[in-house]
């Protein structure tokens, strides 16, 4: 990574801000602002994917050939500043972050053409189907069967934590298909290419925040083809391990974290301290924002050394260490957000934070989101493998059990 | 004194808890917040039968005489149960304001049919800052002759849209900063010139930000032009009671979690197994242990009229770092389940938020203890 | 407890006042600023114990027929109160809260006689020989052995974490005597009434904070008198359980809290914050102490409660509650104290620290202290049991496991 | 730009380990902390031998033109090994601000000497309040003609005691708080007026307090009369170096906590086996992971000039605050051992928190960040 800024780099910058400044409809830009989690709001964020593809920038990180910008480590987080203090909606990730690069590393010919045009394109949203009332942490105990009859398996039982699965049109998941071995044997990773199928059933899940976001989905002798699977039969936990630590070496957080800070110390400026002053001069909130934005800093750090090509992004810890540094950094921010916002955050504004409700704000838009952002980010140290999974395997690098 | 409650406290306390255990489950306490209702009636009424309505009134006034260690006594289960009935707005505020003043007859006349049930009150006196300190009141009173007049607004004013009578705190001279000059007034919900913007919080309670703009004030309405002391009171003795209804909701907190993480299995074993997940639960109990013991003990200063302000700071503060503490433990233990509406747990930890966000959140209070003050 | 203070509790409160004010020696004063652990210099607190016991005060917390005051639980709390706040060293706890009790509630009548006069009377200092290099946390893994010959026992092993040991005179150990059941059987409870013994070496161990405090005591071949066994051959692990749990609801270590508030708000009205002021006056500070301020007083309220009779102390857990609660607290007040010195704690004063080498200060007290203090400190959630064992007590009586 | 280390970088800290692997291990640098020796002569000399006096020099003072990278390569082992020569104290500070002025002759010659090990200089600029800021200095320095005087006192200069020139920081106008009015003065150890208390930190290292009682410094030994951003850019530039030390301390903590974890044996299992040691082996890797970045990315931002004081103020409170937390989580690992001053995990201990005492501390370069400057 190139620390100095040239003449090139600059008039990306430019480019890219010309782009950001005057492509997102009023609609997406409400919805950045009323942004409480990393999965943006449905509608506008997948009309807002496909305004990107169209201009070519739906997927910077992926490859040239299936339709990646090509754009160097510095284009790539020049983009994402940019983006960020905008305050533009992030993508959702489950097509651009998991199943994409899934496929493109392990999909067939056949399953490639099928499905990444449409991923790219914001055309389709997959949810992803891996945890189950029984099999949280504990991933490789799921029991959703699925049995082979002729070319299709049948799938009973059920997915847990899909995420926006109401608005999904298609799914990947893990299933049982042999409970005759040690556990993490038998499991076979499976594309479901439609979800509006005879047997199954989805049931959204309302969250601490009061909106649904994750759901459970039922499977009662459902029936899809074969043809959906990625990898060998029984073999799909290999796959599922590969999709986990997928990440490694190309998280930019950094920018969306700094997002939260600015937020924060705007908010701060217009605001009264208990004891008097603008909220912003008072030494303890500086005291607390100041550390908050220093570890955003070493997370800036360490991701621009991952992308560079340092060895810290080699270690076999890596992606748990991200995921545990800015899961449990986002929950910090956001419990900051809650507090500055204090009595005024506690009003519930459901019908407000409805991108396009009009309703009337009781407060400001800081005050409509910091305590859905803060209940929502609750859900950061669980999901994808919680932290206390996550630490047992950094601890698994530093000193044999 | 053994810091135990009396035994008429304990008779107190578990006729309450039994009538919430049976009449305020979980799921009936859901389907009353997710109703259009602010509260339920019928539990109302029995809560004057019970006479909990009366309690925290001297005798003089038409009350039992009850005790801040008797309110603490039903705190706790309200806590536990996530009570959202109008309690703290209508008996707790403005009942113990007007029962302060009650040396003004229209104050009494009000007190007389809070205590009965027949009508409720709102104590109108937060302004959005997080602050509990009546010298920081801003609302401007400007006194006409015989009459006064309302400008400026009230934020987060609980119980207000359903209050039959609004006790108000504004300043009717000097500035921002200062406890002289501090009035406690009387205004009709519908008095021309208020207006109201009711919602719901999010720990299922119904509150308004009440604006007022000319608001004219009859001179026998307004109760103190000097009313530090009865505003300092009457929201310290509040403080305490919202203190054992945070108190009583960490108990839960942890009684629920330590029987999900022995029932949960994971990796073939129950969760409590794994010891990192043992000693949170170990930290969960530590604090509530730390903060149920300030909240008896301070409790105890109160009705010993020896509590200084720095106790009821060192308790507010304790209770509300303490309680989040233990709400956020509870989450992360029940993992996927502990994050969804559907549980008892977030609504705990939303509850443990809002009452440290109310009256001074810890931060401050920290602050105020640590000025030494 | 009774809240309310009444002319007798006045009256007494000036007497022991009166008493605190005079009785101390210069040294014992200088002693008791010059502490930087819970064990107060040597020689100065054991003459300070030997004016307590003079004017009958040197055990409140025993039964009054083996010399304790009979005092009620509101006049232990103000002589704790009036102690700390002359800012006195605490006795030692070895022979007052630890043996002492333990041989009034187990001890043989002989023992009793024999141990319980020296003790009281600050005559004996008893070191404790628990953990050993192999036995720390784990404890009952303990294999110093004794063998027993006539009516003697032979000792072989060594100890180590013997507070003290080179200036004491007595100790009470655990040791082997049967190896071959599980561990915790076949240990027995042990009295030695002089360390003077062929084949006895003590090593003094030099702490974090250059200090011997701690020692490691070596056997080789030492024979010991039988008589010296407390409770049956081979079942010295419940004495040792009995002792260790001793502590329970008689605890006040919230004065000595309180003190180190106190001791760091007078350091701070005399320093200048780095951003100009006093740094008293700083939000900031206050902001942190006013935390530690409040945590203290929670303590006091837990305590209050205990020595009440709340049923708060009929816990099984409540010893290891109090024990990880008031160590983290005490590392957490030393370090602050350790910040508020900053630079000006950093030079090593060992000489200085020393009672009665007359060494000039650097600066002040608080920097001649802060530093040691904070460091010694950094054992006390390792010894009397780590506090991961503690929370592990803790957390059974929560939920089995 | 991959941020790891050139070549010629790897090269020179590997001879660099190399070295102290050999001839400073924990038993020689206690040995030599414990004798009254301030540091070794022999290892300094062979500092001068391999070229790491000159190291931070331009070529055009004699040095080889070395870089803040090239400082953070051998600052890594130097705090893995716990050094206490006086690099810091007399290239790093002396020889740096020295450089910085080396168009005056009396300061190239005394650089001349630093660089070829002959002499020895220290940096008396910390007054004892804990800030770096040099707008915060107090020391009075009356310009009276041809001559300069000073009055007042340098708290803990490193190095004093054995150095044959302070360069100091001083006050000829305005009041603390003012960035203009900064002088930087040549003073001799020995002059008339100057008191030293020496003495020798927890951390092993030789230091002073340096009183300053009516010293005549002539004219042409004042470096400067308008110094901040002088001294700015050398503490600017040593705080990086010695955060590469604490980089260095971090990494060997939790090289060596690991190792022990997994050695010694409680309960008949290795205590790595329990979950909540394990995790916070886990909390150290993060971390170190944390810090080392941090200490990468900032010493490459000041080799390109891009270096803010905000991202000085980032590094300097990231690594004062998790080489703490690291340093404690390893002596909590370590048990009853770690308490001791036998094993090296003390000793990083100590020189982590000095570490963090240094040129402000954590909470100050926090508020800084904070404040948005």
């Amino acid at each position: 990574m190139d620390l100095t800024t040239g003449p090139e780099l600059d008039a990306f910058r430019e480019e890219v801000a010309a782009f950001l400044d005057t492509a997102p409809t009023d609609a997406i830009r409400e919805a950045g602002r009323k942004l409480t989690s990393v999965f943006s709001p449905f509608d506008e964020v997948m009309e807002w994917h496909r305004i990107l593809h169209r201009r070519g920038w739906a997927a910077p990180a992926w490859p040239v050939e299936h339709g990646g910008t090509g754009w160097s480590v510095e284009q790539r987080y020049v983009f994402a500043e940019e983006y960020a203090r905008r305050n533009l909606p992030p993508l959702l990730p489950n097509g651009l972050k998991m199943i994409g690069p899934l496929l493109i590393d392990l999909g067939s010919e056949e399953q490639k053409q099928q499905h990444l045009p449409g991923i790219l394109a914001g055309e389709d949203y997959w949810t992803q189907g891996y945890s189950e009332p029984g099999a949280g942490s504990d991933l490789a105990s799921l029991s959703c069967a699925a049995v082979a009859d002729g070319d299709d398996y049948i799938l009973n039982g059920s997915k847990i934590w899909t995420t926006l699965a109401h608005r999904a049109n298609r799914m990947f998941m893990l299933v049982r298909t042999d409970s005759s071995g040690r556990k993490q044997h038998g499991i076979t990773f499976l594309l479901l290419d439609r979800l509006d199928l005879p047997g199954l059933q989805i049931r959204p899940i309302v969250g601490l925040d009061g909106l649904p976001e994750q759901c459970e989905v039922f499977f009662e002798d459902v029936r899809v083809p074969q043809s959906g699977r990625v990898g060998a039969e029984n073999e799909g936990w290999a796959v599922a391990k590969h999709l986990l630590t997928h990440e490694r070496g190309g998280s930019t957080s950094s920018p969306s974290l700094y997002r939260f800070v600015q937020t924060i110390r705007e908010a701060a400026a217009v605001r009264t301290s208990p004891f008097g002053g603008r909220l912003v001069d008072d030494p303890v909130f500086q005291r607390d924002l100041g550390e908050l934005e220093a570890e955003v800093a070493s997370v800036e750090h360490v991701e621009k050394l991952a992308v560079s090509g340092h060895p810290i992004s080699a270690d076999l810890a890596f992606p748990s260490l991200n995921k545990t540094v800015s899961s449990e950094l986002t929950q910090r921010l956001t419990t900051l957000m809650a507090r500055v916002a204090g009595l005024q955050g506690l009003p519930q504004q459901l019908q407000a934070l409805h991108v396009g409700s009009g309703a009337a704000l009781l407060s400001d838009d800081f005050d409509l989101v910091a305590l859905p952002y803060y209940l929502n980010s609750r859900a950061a140290s669980i999901y994808a493998g919680t932290n206390e999974v996550q630490r047992d395997l950094i601890a698994r690098t530093v000193a044999a059990r | 004194m053994d810091f135990t409650f009396t035994d008429e406290q304990a008779m107190l306390r578990e006729s309450v808890s039994r009538y919430l255990h049976k009449h305020y489950t979980f799921a009936a306490r859901q389907a009353l917040v997710s109703s259009d209702r602010p509260y339920s009636a019928e539990v109302w009424q029995h809560f004057v039968d019970l006479g909990l309505l009366s309690l925290p009134f001297p005798e003089s006034v038409g009350g039992v005489g009850g005790s801040v260690v008797d309110l603490v006594a039903i705190g706790e289960p309200f806590g536990e149960h996530l009570l959202v009935e109008p309690y703290l707005a209508s008996v707790l505020l403005a009942g113990k304001a007007l029962a302060a003043t009650a040396d003004n007859v229209r104050a009494r006349d009000w007190l007389q049919r809070i205590l009965a049930g027949t009508a409720l009150g709102a104590f109108a006196h937060e302004e959005g800052n997080g602050t509990p300190d009546p010298a920081q009141v801003a609302l401007r009173c400007k006194g006409t002759g015989a009459a006064f007049q309302l400008d400026g607004e009230k934020r987060l004013v609980l119980g207000a849209a359903e209050a039959d009578v609004l006790v108000v705190t504004a300043r009717v001279e000097g500035e921002p900063g200062r406890r002289d000059g501090l009035a406690l007034l009387l205004v009709a919900p519908g008095a021309p010139g208020v207006r109201l913007t009711p919602f719901t919080t999010v720990d299922g309670r119904s509150a308004a930000h009440v604006a007022f703009d000319s608001v004219e004030v009859p001179a026998e309405d307004c109760l103190s032009t000097d009313a530090y002391a009865v505003i300092t009171s009457t929201v310290g003795d509040a403080l305490v009671s919202l203190s054992a209804e945070a108190v009583g909701a960490m108990g839960a907190l942890l009684r629920q979690t330590a029987e999900f993480a022995t029932t949960r299995r994971q990796f073939g074993v129950p969760i409590a197994t794994f010891q990192v997940v043992a000693h949170r639960l170990a930290d969960m109990k530590i604090d509530v242990t730390k903060a149920r013991a300030s909240l008896l003990y301070t409790a105890a200063l109160v009705e010993a009229g020896r509590a200084t302000p720095r106790d009821l700071s060192v308790l507010k503060a304790q209770v509300g770092r303490l309680g989040r503490s233990v709400a956020e433990a509870a989450v992360q233990t029940h993992g996927g389940i502990g994050t969804t509406d559907e549980l008892a747990i977030g609504h705990y930890l939303k509850r443990l938020l809002a009452i440290d966000a109310m009256f001074g959140d810890s931060d401050y209070h920290y602050r105020v203890v640590g000025a030494g003050a």
